[in-house]
C-alpha cells in the first residue's frame, strides 16, 4: 500500500516547482503553466486527504472540493489568459520585466 | 449406444453454448488452463487483461481494413461509380494491398519539423480513438471494462485525440497544417459543449456513468425518450469525427489537405485510420447509448444475440453518417460555428432543462404517459426553435447570380394567367 | 472496482504502444533517401514565406473560453445527472437555475459579438 | 515493494518530470505540451486514489480545454513563439534555493505529523457512488450555494474574460 506521505511529498515537490516556475518566469504565459501546476498539487492533496483520512461515514468533502477547485482553476486560466491577452494587445509584450508602468 | 448420443449431445450442447456466450467460457478455459501452470490469480488476470485487450484493439486495426472497403464501396455507388471492384471479389481486397503500400511508403519529415510532437501526434489520434472501444459494452458479458465513468471517459479519450491534432498542426512547420489544425480543434471543441450537454440526458434517465449500466437500464431506447437530444448527439458526433458536411479538417480546396499534409507512409495511414475508425465507434456510441445498445429479445441469456443486435443498429447508424457523408455539401466555417453556438447549444440547454422537469414531474412506471409527454415537450421545443431561427435571423441578401433572364423563345400569344386573373369572388 | 482500473490502464498501454509498434515498424522497412527538394515544406510548390508558426487571431481563444466554461460545468453536472433519479422535484429545479445562469452566460457572449467568426 | 507503490512511483517521476520541463522549457508551446503530459500524470495519480471520476475529469478538462486555451493563447502572442533566448529571470538560482529549502521543511513537516502513516480504509461502496457526489451538491443543507455559486463565478469569468480580450470596436477602427 502507498503510505499517505508519498502523496504529500509529490504535492509538495509540484507545488515547489509550480512555484518556481511563477516566480522566475518572464513570459505571462509561462508563470501561469507554473501557476496551474500548483493548482494541480492542491488537488491531489485534497484527494489523497479524502481517501485516508475519511472515517466511518463516506464524507463528500474532499470530492465537492475538489470539484469547485476544477471551476475555480477554469476561471483563474481564462481570466489570466484574457488578461494576458489584452496586455499584449495594448504593449506588444507578455514580458513581466517590460511591464513596468506604474514604476514612476 | 445411448452413451455416445448422450456424448454427442453433450458436446453439442457445448457448442451451443460456447456460440452463445464465447467470451466467459473462453475466459473459464484460460483461467483454468493458466492455473493449471501454476500462475496466481493476480498474474492470471494481468494476462487475460492483456490478451483481451490486445485481441480488441487488434480487431479495432483490422477492422478498420473492412471499414475502409465499406467506405469507398458505398460511395462508389452513391456517386453512381462502381467503386474497388480489382482486387479480389468485390474489389475486397483492395484496402489490404492499401496497407502493404502504405507499409512500404517512404517517411518524409519536413525540415524544421519539431520530432517529438510530430512523431506522436499520429500515435495519439489513433490511440485515442482505440482507446474509446475499451469502454464499449458488445453483448451483456462481452466488453471490455465497465467503469463508473465510461461516458466521461469517452469524451476524455476525445480531448486527446484533440491534443493529436494540435501536435500534428504544430510539429509540422506548415502554415496550412498548423491552420488546419487549429480549425479542427476550435470545430472539435466546439461540438463538443452540445454533445456532453445531451450526453447527460441517458445518464439521467440511467443513473449511470457506466456504458453497459446505459445500455442495461433502456426498457425504452432512449431515443424515443429524448428524440431531440438524440438528433443533437448524432449531428455533434459527426461533427466531432469531422464528416461532411463538417469535414473541414480535410476542406481540400481551402487548406490543401488538412493538418496532415506534412505526414507520409504510415503516419498519414494512422490519420486515416483514426478516421474511420471515429466514425464506426461512433456509431457504435450512439446505438449504446440511445437505441438500447445490445438489448433485444434473448440477449440477456444469448450474449452473441446481443452482439448481432448492437451490430445491426450500429450498422443502420454507420450507414446514415455515409449517406450523410455523400450527399450534403460541406458548410462554411463560420456557418459551422454559428449553426453550433446559436443553434444546437442553446436547442440542447433548453432541452436538458425541460427534460429534466418534465422527466421528473412525471412518475417513471407510467412508460408510455412519458414517452408521449416527452415527445410533445421535444416536438413543442423544435417548433418554437425553428420559428425562433426564422424570427431573430438576420435576412440573408441573396446575391444575384440567378437573375431571370430574356427567354430565348418569344412569349406566347396567349399568356396562361389569363385564366387565373377571374376572380372567384367576381360571380356573386 | 479497482481492477478494473488496472484493466483500462493495460488496454490504454495496448492502445497506445500498438500504433507506435506499427509505425516504427513501418519506418524499418520503408526505404530512406530524403533530399532537401523532398524534405521542403509543403505549401503549394511555392517558396514558403517567413515563419511558419503564424499568428492567430482572437477568436479561437473566445471559443475555447466558451467551451472551458461548459466544460467544467459538467463537472458538476454529472453527479448530479447520476443522482437524478433519487432526487427531488426541487433538487431539479435547482440544477435547472444552474443551467440557466450558464445560458445567460452564452447569450451575453453572443450579445457581445463574441460568437462571430469574422 | 508492492505493484502500486512501483506504479506510483513512475508516474510521480513523470509528473514532476515533465513538471520541471514545463518551467524550464524554452518555447512556450513545448512548455505547453510538457504541461500536459505533467497534468495527465496526475490524473493517473488520481486513479490511484481511487478518485475515478476525477481522475477522467482531470484529462476532459484539464488537457482538453485548460491546456488547448493555453496554446491557443501562446499562438496569439507572437512573441512568446518567436523569443527562444532565456526565459527565466537572472536570479533563478535565488528562488529555486528558497523553494528548496520550502520543501524541506515541507517534508519534515509532513513526515512529523502522526497521522501520516495511515493506512487507507477500503472505501465504502457509497463513496465511490457519484450518486453521493450529486445528492450532496444540491442538498440545500449540503452544498447548494457553493454549486450555484460556481455558476455564477464561471458566468462572472466569462463575462470579464470576453469583456477583456475581445478588442472594443473602436479599436477595430483606428
Amino acid at each position: 500500500m502507498i503510505p499517505l506521505s508519498w502523496y504529500l511529498i509529490l504535492a509538495a515537490a509540484l507545488m515547489g516547482i509550480g512555484l518556481y516556475g511563477v516566480i522566475t518566469r518572464k513570459n505571462l504565459v509561462g508563470a501561469l503553466i507554473g501557476l496551474e501546476l500548483m493548482l494541480n498539487s492542491v488537488n491531489i492533496n485534497l484527494l489523497a486527504f479524502w481517501r485516508y483520512l475519511h472515517y466511518a461515514q463516506p464524507e463528500m468533502d474532499g470530492l465537492v472540493f475538489v470539484a469547485l477547485a476544477f471551476v475555480v482553476a477554469a476561471a483563474e486560466t481564462a481570466v489570466g489568459l484574457a488578461l494576458i491577452i489584452s496586455a499584449y494587445r495594448s504593449r506588444k509584450t507578455v514580458d513581466v520585466n517590460e511591464m513596468n508602468l506604474l514604476k514612476g | 449406444m445411448a452413451v455416445i448420443w448422450q456424448n454427442i449431445l453433450t458436446f453439442l450442447q457445448g457448442v451451443l453454448r460456447f456460440i452463445g456466450d464465447p467470451i466467459t467460457i473462453l475466459n473459464q478455459w484460460l483461467t483454468g488452463v493458466l492455473s493449471g501452470w501454476g500462475a496466481n490469480a493476480t498474474l492470471i488476470q494481468v494476462i487475460l487483461a492483456i490478451l483481451g485487450g490486445a485481441s480488441l484493439v487488434l480487431g479495432g486495426l483490422f477492422f478498420t481494413v473492412f471499414l475502409i472497403w465499406l467506405e469507398r464501396k458505398v460511395g462508389g455507388r452513391f456517386q453512381d461509380r462502381l467503386g474497388p471492384n480489382r482486387v479480389g471479389p468485390w474489389g475486397l481486397f483492395q484496402p489490404l494491398a492499401d496497407m502493404v503500400k502504405i507499409f512500404t511508403k517512404e517517411y518524409i519529415t519536413p525540415t524544421g519539423a519539431d520530432k517529438i510532437p510530430y512523431n506522436l501526434a499520429p500515435v495519439l489520434s489513433v490511440g485515442a480513438v482505440l482507446a474509446v472501444i475499451a469502454v464499449i459494452p458488445f453483448a451483456s458479458t462481452i466488453f471490455g471494462v465497465n467503469i463508473n465513468v465510461g461516458v466521461v471517459y469517452l469524451m476524455a479519450v476525445g480531448a486527446i485525440g484533440e491534443l493529436g491534432i494540435i501536435m500534428a498542426g504544430l510539429g509540422s512547420n506548415n502554415k496550412y497544417a498548423l491552420i488546419a489544425g487549429f480549425r479542427a480543434v476550435a470545430n472539435l471543441i466546439s461540438y463538443e459543449v452540445p454533445m456532453v450537454l445531451v450526453l447527460l440526458i441517458p445518464v439521467m434517465f440511467s443513473g449511470s456513468l457506466g456504458m453497459n449500466d446505459i445500455a442495461r437500464s433502456q426498457n425504452v431506447w432512449y431515443i424515443f425518450l429524448a428524440p431531440l437530444s438524440a438528433a443533437i448527439f448524432f449531428i455533434a458526433s459527426i461533427a466531432e469525427n469531422s464528416r461532411a458536411p463538417f469535414d473541414l479538417i480535410e476542406a481540400d480546396s481551402e487548406l490543401v489537405a488538412g493538418f496532415n499534409v506534412e505526414y507520409s507512409g504510415l503516419k498519414f495511414g494512422m490519420f486515416y485510420v483514426a478516421d474511420f475508425l471515429h466514425s464506426a465507434t461512433a456509431a457504435l456510441i450512439f446505438a449504446t447509448l440511445f437505441l438500447g445498445g445490445w438489448r433485444g429479445p434473448g440477449a440477456e441469456s444469448i450474449p452473441i444475440l446481443g452482439f448481432i443486435y448492437l451490430s445491426v443498429k450500429a450498422t443502420v447508424v454507420y450507414f446514415l453518417i455515409l449517406h450523410i457523408r455523400f450527399t450534403v455539401p460541406r458548410f462554411r466555417i463560420d456557418q459551422m460555428m454559428n449553426f453550433n453556438w446559436k443553434f444546437l447549444t442553446p436547442l440542447a440547454l433548453v432541452v436538458l432543462a425541460a427534460t429534466a422537469v418534465v422527466d421528473k414531474a412525471i412518475p417513471s412506471n407510467l412508460t408510455a404517459l412519458r414517452i408521449g409527454v416527452n415527445w410533445i415537450v421535444n416536438i413543442a421545443i423544435w417548433v418554437a426553435a425553428d420559428r425562433l431561427v426564422r424570427v431573430v435571423a438576420p435576412k440573408r441578401v441573396v446575391p444575384e447570380v440567378a437573375r431571370p433572364r430574356p427567354l430565348a423563345r418569344p412569349p406566347l400569344a396567349n399568356p396562361p394567367q389569363a385564366a387565373a386573373e377571374h376572380e372567384p369572388g367576381g360571380e356573386a | 472496482m479497482f481492477t478494473d482500473w488496472i484493466y483500462l490502464g493495460i488496454f490504454l498501454v495496448i492502445a497506445f504502444a500498438l500504433p507506435l509498434a506499427a509505425i516504427t515498424f513501418a519506418g524499418v522497412i520503408s526505404p530512406k533517401k530524403p533530399n532537401p527538394i523532398k524534405d521542403s515544406i509543403y505549401e503549394c510548390g511555392i517558396e514558403p514565406i517567413g515563419e511558419s508558426r503564424i499568428q492567430f487571431k482572437v477568436q479561437y481563444y473566445v471559443y475555447g473560453l466558451i467551451f472551458l466554461v461548459f466544460d467544467v460545468e459538467t463537472v458538476l453536472l454529472f453527479p448530479w445527472a447520476v443522482a437524478y433519479n433519487q432526487l427531488t422535484l426541487f433538487g431539479v429545479l435547482e440544477a435547472v437555475l444552474f443551467i440557466a445562469i450558464l445560458a445567460a452566460a452564452l447569450i451575453y457572449a453572443w450579445r457581445k459579438g463574441a460568437l462571430e467568426w469574422l | 515493494m508492492s505493484a502500486g507503490q512501483v506504479i506510483f512511483l513512475l508516474v510521480g517521476a513523470v509528473t514532476l518530470g515533465s513538471g520541471i520541463a514545463a518551467v524550464n522549457a524554452r518555447k512556450m508551446l513545448h512548455a505547453a505540451l510538457w504541461l500536459v503530459l505533467s497534468l495527465l500524470g496526475v490524473a493517473f495519480i488520481f486513479a490511484l486514489l481511487e478518485a475515478s471520476f476525477f481522475a477522467v475529469v482531470q484529462v476532459l478538462v484539464y488537457i482538453g480545454a485548460i491546456a488547448i486555451l493555453i496554446i491557443f493563447a501562446v499562438m496569439l502572442s507572437r512573441s512568446s513563439l518567436t523569443d527562444e533566448g532565456t526565459q527565466t529571470n537572472p536570479r533563478w538560482w535565488l528562488a529555486a534555493l528558497g523553494l528548496l529549502i520550502l520543501f524541506v521543511g515541507i517534508c519534515a513537516a509532513i513526515l512529523l505529523w502522526p497521522k501520516v502513516t495511515s493506512i487507507p480504509a477500503p472505501l465504502p461502496a457509497s463513496a465511490t457512488d457519484l450518486a453521493t457526489l450529486g445528492k450532496e451538491l444540491v442538498n440545500p443543507n449540503g452544498y447548494l450555494v457553493p454549486f450555484e455559486l460556481s455558476s455564477i463565478l464561471l458566468l462572472a469569468t466569462l463575462v470579464g474574460a470576453i469583456y477583456t480580450a475581445v478588442e472594443k470596436k473602436e479599436e477595430i477602427k483606428k
